[in-house]
């Protein structure tokens, strides 16, 4: 496999180009992804260039979110295969009802009747925008029956899931952390897709696991080298997916370990890694030589602040912390 | 275009239809059969049937939660509706979604909204589908007075305008959503009177005047075929009942239920019918038998269906395909 | 103390009463709940006859979800404390934005110059009407900093528990199940209140701890009258309010009796449930005999069937069973 | 009414105000100083200003994420304006909220709604208070053309008609959303036409012409207090720059930006006051020397003020009370 050197950014772009090029039903649908003569070409430029050859494919909109999830929802139903892209993804409020009562619903409601493949895209993560540009919500969508949740944290992940999400005929939120998208890794110049529901361990180890989602995970590798040089060994899986979750390969993990740390970026409390940690708790519990961990913002609102927002995240002193507090328990 | 004689005959005997369906379906929830609670459209055929009596088989629809006829001249099979309704295995959803859930793909019913506001968007996007593979079809959107409030009204009209959807905005103006009273709720007295927010037509229509539905639907869903854009239509009529099985309707005047019921829509129409020597007596005799066997065919079958598996309650929460 | 035996439904109608009596910034806003002459008076018929001493205080509006709560946030924002009606906590997917990113997050953003003291209420709970009106979503609000969550299950603390909520100057998340309407439970004649994070034993016990949440705290109740018929001590502990939640009494418990089984009426997945689970696994570690026992709903929406909806949803069967799970492990 | 000569000159100064603060603001933030985004009213003053100063202390504001004028009008003090967008600890919200969350409680700032629709839902409840408790208050909600085409525009327009709000809905039309322009984005050319869907008056207004906006709004505000309702007013103007400090905007025609430059309030303004004998070079050179040094000094008092301690960032969570 041949492979390059390319942003997240760009990865998502090509997943977008490839996946149009594929399949006339694919279209992308949200504010300024076109963006007129000269281009905005999304907020943080994913769709750039893809007028090249798409321009009838890019539907820019007015700024009504609830109105783009929801013509994604019966584009959909009727044989498209929507991309919606909302900026921040704190604006998805705004679309909740389309997005969990009727999107994650319908396949069911109808008995199957009628499938909702459409992908809707939003930016999460804190960058200094304030309270109301910088939240990273998970657990609000792994809560959801008949959604899936998707959060890549390298470019090779970015693309092979993003093709898959396109592909796939369920409702999927796929979420970008604004601190990814200029970060570069290889990519395959092949065609890939990367199946939902399989994890991926970004480091292996024996000491401890540290499962650790989206933007996270760069941050718990970085950890795990640090540590590995104060000789400790420590395996960083990333589940990619958060629904459908990869149980599997973190229980096999933590029955290695007996020791587990979870981190994600979302407040705390009844964030997603209080859903792995019960889950581990339980399927593990007499593998278990100390408490699960558990790493993530907060109870807070995101400062907009620098100082205040990045005492409120979770960062890589508090994933190394929380490392060594389960180590010496 | 006249209205041919024939059609004139179909549009009455779904209007019967369509009450006596509901009425059916009524007390059966007093019988304790339905969960849930039941919506009628008594009062509102002339509106649910002119409008869905102007569509081909292949257009979409979005029908609302009342008027379940228009399911039916849709494409429905009664006896299937009904069974939905009763949440049973044979329904259209195989019991998971019940009458405020009703969708049947193979007549291209994407479905109530039960959640009001979502209608309009999804209407938009699947008139987009119509546009961009260039179908030939439309989609007919029908919502309340209540729901005409709602903010995805305004993002959703002015995007089917914008983008020429085939898509004809049809409001069934029953004067009330729940026991809030559109005239209190509304700042101005008629819905369309709204499409010049949306450079689209607007038409105020005598929802209880099936013919004259029919007539404005349909002209509208040929000028959408033109590439025309969209049409807000609403249709002036009277929810006869109260808002559901549950309620006992103590908020609205005597004297304004008994002056819509004078302007009933399938006894107006009955009687336009005889003047024109259309119906007789006899004629009124035998479509109301047929009707009522075809209701009572319905019934019986949604009775006789067995309820789903309990634990098919899981089923259908996801698409399977290879990722699972 | 003086009681008599009401229902859940009018000890809320006396809690809205004797509130607005107090205090004139008190209204409520919503659908249908005056509801023209004689009278709609909510759905769920909650503010029946307060229109004789407060007509100009119930104020019904059209079918505006995300405007009823944003309006209340401007009342309580300039002085008013409003407590707004949504019907059916399904659609408060629609006030999103308002309840999570306005309404919590202003009197953090503001430093505290603004607060907004308003309750939604909303019903929730599954009795047949379909997948979209019959959600219990408590984990999403749980999740949000600056905002309250409370689900009373006996007319006692949903009386105590709402004048609460309307003194509290937070915005307050105050959920009623459908199923508990109806139940009548002794509440006192004279004036009393509930503190918040203060959870409640309803029945005390030794050899094992059922947390139970609103409607699901009388079923454990039922279940632990069952099980002491089989000698077998359980306590059954309500948190009564999820957000602040009390976790000295359950800690305290399940120390005691070193085995806890958690139940909702939320997907179990990402529920309320979770977290629990997750701060008892970790704070109770070495007290544990076993994995906490988890019970919520199956990960499905919410059918209209009867039959298929009660497979669906937890039960007293569901929590019997897991509480043997928990004691034979 | 006539405008004195003395608030002429007021509304020629705040213009400069405004427009120097946010050019200060905005090199802040090429320099790397404000976190985030920083978006500039340059080229909208004539709207903020002429707005803002038709309210009383008194009456409450929903301000924009452009025209930081109007905080200052309003009462805010510069210098802790600027170190809020600084984030420091002595701006308005301690640095939490930033340029897009500035809110001045002391001067009945509500604060800038940053998610969009959510200005017209807050403006109405703060005109409830005022209607109920009969304050002679009067709430002015501002917002952008892109958001006008929100779903939250229809039900708070609504809803303030049928209440009889005292409210003005001042919608700053600078013709682009990010890089959306309303007349693609709107099926109608005005907003203010759609006033005809709320039965309250609508007005288009030179949004470059400050003290037309000012007497618009000023007739608007009397009407609300004398119990007439909302009023709709549309000010026409340009945003003369990017979206925000991240936007090359490349997107829009050189022939565009010329001709709105042409109609720069500022410059429009200053030529009329000249023209009127009230600003002469000296006059117009004390000004702009005053202007300068006041946001001179808000920059040095932001620069110089304290970042917050970070543990502060947890602060404010809840307010607490006895329940806590
Ligand atoms: C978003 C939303 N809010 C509230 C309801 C509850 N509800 C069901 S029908 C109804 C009245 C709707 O009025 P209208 O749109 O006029 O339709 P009608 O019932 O009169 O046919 C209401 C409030 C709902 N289904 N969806
Ligand atoms: C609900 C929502 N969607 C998107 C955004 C991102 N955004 C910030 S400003 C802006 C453009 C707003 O346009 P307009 O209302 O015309 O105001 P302007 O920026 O032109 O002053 C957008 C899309 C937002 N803040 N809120
Ligand atoms: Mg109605
Ligand atoms: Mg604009």
């Amino acid at each position: 496999m041949t492979t390059r050197e390319i942003t997240f950014r760009d990865a998502l772009n090509e997943a977008l180009q490839e996946e149009m090029g594929r399949e006339e039903g694919v279209f992308i649908i949200g504010q300024d992804i076109y963006g007129g003569p000269g281009g905005y070409q999304g907020a943080f430029k994913v769709t750039k260039g893809l007028a090249k050859d798409f321009r009838d494919r890019l539907l820019d909109t007015p700024m009504i979110e609830q109105t783009i999830v929801g013509a994604a929802v019966g584009a959909a139903m009727t044989g498209s295969r929507p991309v919606a892209e909302i900026m921040f993804e704190d604006f998805i409020t705004l679309a909740m009802d389309l997005l969990v009562n009727t999107a994650a619903k319908t396949h069911y409601m109808t008995a199957g009747q009628y499938c909702v493949p459409i992908v809707v895209r939003a930016a999460c993560g804190a960058v200094g925008v304030g309270p109301q540009h910088s939240q990273t919500w998970t657990s609000w969508f792994m809560h959801i029956p008949g959604l899936y949740v998707v959060l890549p944290s390298t470019p090779y992940d970015a693309k092979g899931l993003l093709k898959t999400a396109i592909r796939d005929d369920n409702p999927v939120l796929f979420l970008e952390h604004k601190k990814l998208y200029n970060v570069k890794g290889r990519v395959p110049e092949e065609e890939y897709e990367i199946p939902f529901g399989e994890a991926r361990v970004l480091c292996p180890g024996d000491d401890v696991t540290v499962v650790a989602i989206g933007y996270m995970a760069g941050l718990a590798t970085q950890v795990a080298g640090t540590l590995r040089d104060q000789g400790l060994s420590v395996e960083v899986i990333d589940p990619r997916t958060l629904a459908p979750l990869d149980l599997e390969t973190i229980f096999q993990s933590v029955r290695k370990t007996h020791k587990v740390v979870v981190v994600a970026e979302d407040c705390k409390t009844a964030g997603p890694t209080a859903e792995i940690a019960a889950l581990v708790s339980e399927a593990c519990f007499e593998y278990l030589d100390a408490p699960v961990g558990r790493v993530g913002a907060r109870d807070a609102p995101i400062a907009h602040n620098v100082g205040m927002s990045e005492y409120i995240l979770p960062d890589a002193a508090d994933i190394h912390e929380a490392v060594q507090r389960v180590i010496a328990w | 275009m006249t209205i041919s004689e024939e059609l004139m005959l179909q549009m009455y005997r779904y209007m019967v239809l369509g009450r006596l369906f509901e009425q059916s379906a009524e007390q059966l929830t007093h019988k304790g059969l339905i969960p849930g609670a039941f919506h009628t459209g008594i009062g509102e055929e002339a509106t649910h049937v002119g409008a869905c009596l102007a569509l081909t088989h292949k257009d979409y629809i979005i029908p609302t939660h009342r008027g379940h006829v228009a399911d039916i001249i849709k494409g429905a099979d009664p006896g299937r509706l009904m069974a939905e309704i009763l949440g049973r295995a044979t329904g259209y959803c195989g019991g998971r979604g019940g009458s405020v859930h009703i969708a049947d793909a193979a007549s291209n019913n994407l479905g109530v909204q039960a959640v009001l506001s979502a209608a309009y968007p999804v209407a938009v996007g699947a008139a987009l589908t119509q546009k961009r593979a260039n179908t030939g079809r439309i989609v007919l959107a029908m919502f309340g007075d209540g729901a005409s409030l709602m903010g995805t009204f305004h993002e959703a009209l002015n995007l089917s305008a914008i983008w020429h959807l085939p898509v004809v905005w049809v409001c069934v103006n029953n004067q009330y959503a729940m026991s809030t009273s559109f005239a209190e709720a509304s700042a101005i007295a008629n819905v369309a009177d709204r499409a010049c927010a949306y450079n689209m037509p607007g038409h105020v229509v005598d929802g209880n005047d099936v013919m004259a539905v029919y007539e404005t639907v349909r002209e509208a869903r040929e000028r959408a075929l033109a590439g025309g854009g969209p049409t807000l239509i609403e249709c002036k009529t009277y929810r006869q009942g109260g808002h559901s099985t549950f309620d006992t309707n103590p908020y609205r005047p005597q004297e304004e239920l008994d002056a819509w019921s004078k302007r009933d829509p399938i006894t107006q129409f009955e009687q336009r019918l005889r003047e024109r020597g259309i119906l007789d007596e006899k004629r009124i005799t035998q479509i109301a038998d047929g009707v009522r066997q075809q209701v009572d065919e319905a019934e019986e079958f949604a009775l006789s269906s067995p309820e789903p598996p309990p634990e098919a309650g899981v089923e259908f929460v996801f698409r399977s395909s290879e990722v699972e």
